[in-house]
């Protein structure tokens, strides 16, 4: 499967259906059945970023999901209307002490242990974009 | 997502079911722990059994319960948390915070400990 | 919840988890509960009409559903690659004496049932676009 | 989808359960109808009270497999028909063409008549 493309505006309500929709094209794509809701999480994790963080929970800015399947491997792109800064962008490693309490910071971190391959960058157009690499048994 | 209460040797089990998504559905389950804290209950049982699905929305959740009831002396611990909810503690080291079980009986008493 | 756009290749693998994809959105737009197979069925046979008839078939060509909710009606647009031609397009009533055993022309006549607005038409590219509105209580 | 067959009666009743969506699939049902007529197999009936999800792809199967008994001499009868399906049968008129039933037995019977 080439080219499915999903844009969804900056808004919670998505994000259940949107959940549903990407364990579909999981199994669709040959993803084992008991590990559909780790990808789910780990592509939701990096949406709820872009909504939040690329685009400021504006529901008029939109993020935009990317599914392209290959041989053994799907690959999703997770772009918003940001521009990630590297310098902001902690949450990638558990916090210690203290930190570990925090509410936020966990979903970057989730992902890359979910997915194993989440990596941060920029679209051609200098947007932010992250690339999460599922591979296929 | 449901949420479920009930109090049983003391102590509040809160259960929740379904999909512990991002959104406003969440703001009642942190309801839930500072009602409790309202009403002197220091005790909470956090019931995953039914959690279909869950992420870190989810897990802010359970940690500002786990801070309400522990500024108000009290504590927070998790039941039948699935094998994705457990993956999810690890990775975040949450699991080096919580006490969990999969024996309610056995939750319940040892809040009397 | 404006500015969604779903484009999925032309292949029928896709249409299991659009047609959840679709219930979930309707869902979160109000649909009623027992109303939102009938949406789905309505918007699988046009998207399905759109990769059969519009694309030939070709997985290369997109179909792109846009679903844009306003006060009381979500408005669907189901965009093909072809241009639509009214002359080729039977269907839209229920055949009679042995066109009623035809095993196909059942697709328009039951999504315009359902949903009852269902219009045929060209994007501003000329393409083919059809509009399915569905009203909100 | 998924296509259960048992033989009652002297009929054969074809089951479908989950989702009858357009796609490879719905081969296997042309199939299971192409079966009966070769192991001389002329009452069918189409049990759809585990459907789900139907639609127009669905519909073209079932009027198919009416024609492949038809042309046995044989007839394919719908059991438990949803009703989600039953408007759809209404909406194409193919309620004229087919009978339909919700009780098993009287649709059994109906064969032998
Ligand atoms: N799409 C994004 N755009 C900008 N910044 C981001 C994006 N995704 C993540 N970040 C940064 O990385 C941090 C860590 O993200 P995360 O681990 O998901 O935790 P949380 O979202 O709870 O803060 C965010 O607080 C934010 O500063
Ligand atoms: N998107 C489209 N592009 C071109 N032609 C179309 C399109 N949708 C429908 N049609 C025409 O309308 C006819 C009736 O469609 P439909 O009622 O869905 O039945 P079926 O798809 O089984 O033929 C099609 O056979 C085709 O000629």
């Amino acid at each position: 499967m080439r080219g499915i493309q999903i844009q969804l505006p900056s808004e919670f309500a998505v994000l259940e259906p949107l959940q549903i929709f990407i364990e579909g094209l999981g199994a669709a794509a040959g993803v084992e059945e008991d590990e559909l809701s780790s990808l789910s999480v780990s592509v939701i994790e990096l949406v709820k970023n872009g909504m939040e963080h690329g685009n400021g929970s504006d529901p008029g800015k939109m993020v935009t999901i990317s599914v392209d399947s290959f041989d053994s491997r799907i690959r999703f792109f997770i772009d918003d209307e940001g521009t990630w800064a590297p310098e902001n962008a902690p949450g990638f490693r558990p916090g210690e002490g203290e930190e570990l309490l925090s509410t936020r910071g966990r979903g970057v971190l989730i992902a890359r242990n979910l997915a194993r391959w989440v990596e941060y960058g920029l679209t051609p157009e200098g947007k932010t974009r992250v690339t999460l690499i599922w591979p296929l048994n | 997502m449901k949420i479920h209460e009930k109090m049983k040797d003391g102590v509040l089990i809160i259960s929740l079911s379904g999909k512990v998504i991002g959104g406003p559905d969440l703001m009642n389950v942190k309801t839930a722990f500072q009602n409790a804290v309202n009403q002197d209950i220091d005790s909470v049982l956090l019931d995953l059994g039914k959690v279909s699905w869950m992420d870190s929305s989810g897990l802010g959740i359970i940690v500002s319960g786990h801070t309400t009831l522990s500024r108000a002396g009290g504590a927070l611990k998790i039941l039948n948390a699935t094998k994705k909810i457990n993956e999810l503690l690890i990775i975040t080291k949450l699991s080096t915070i919580f006490e969990t079980f999969s024996d309610e009986t056995e939750a319940l008493a040892s809040f009397g400990e």
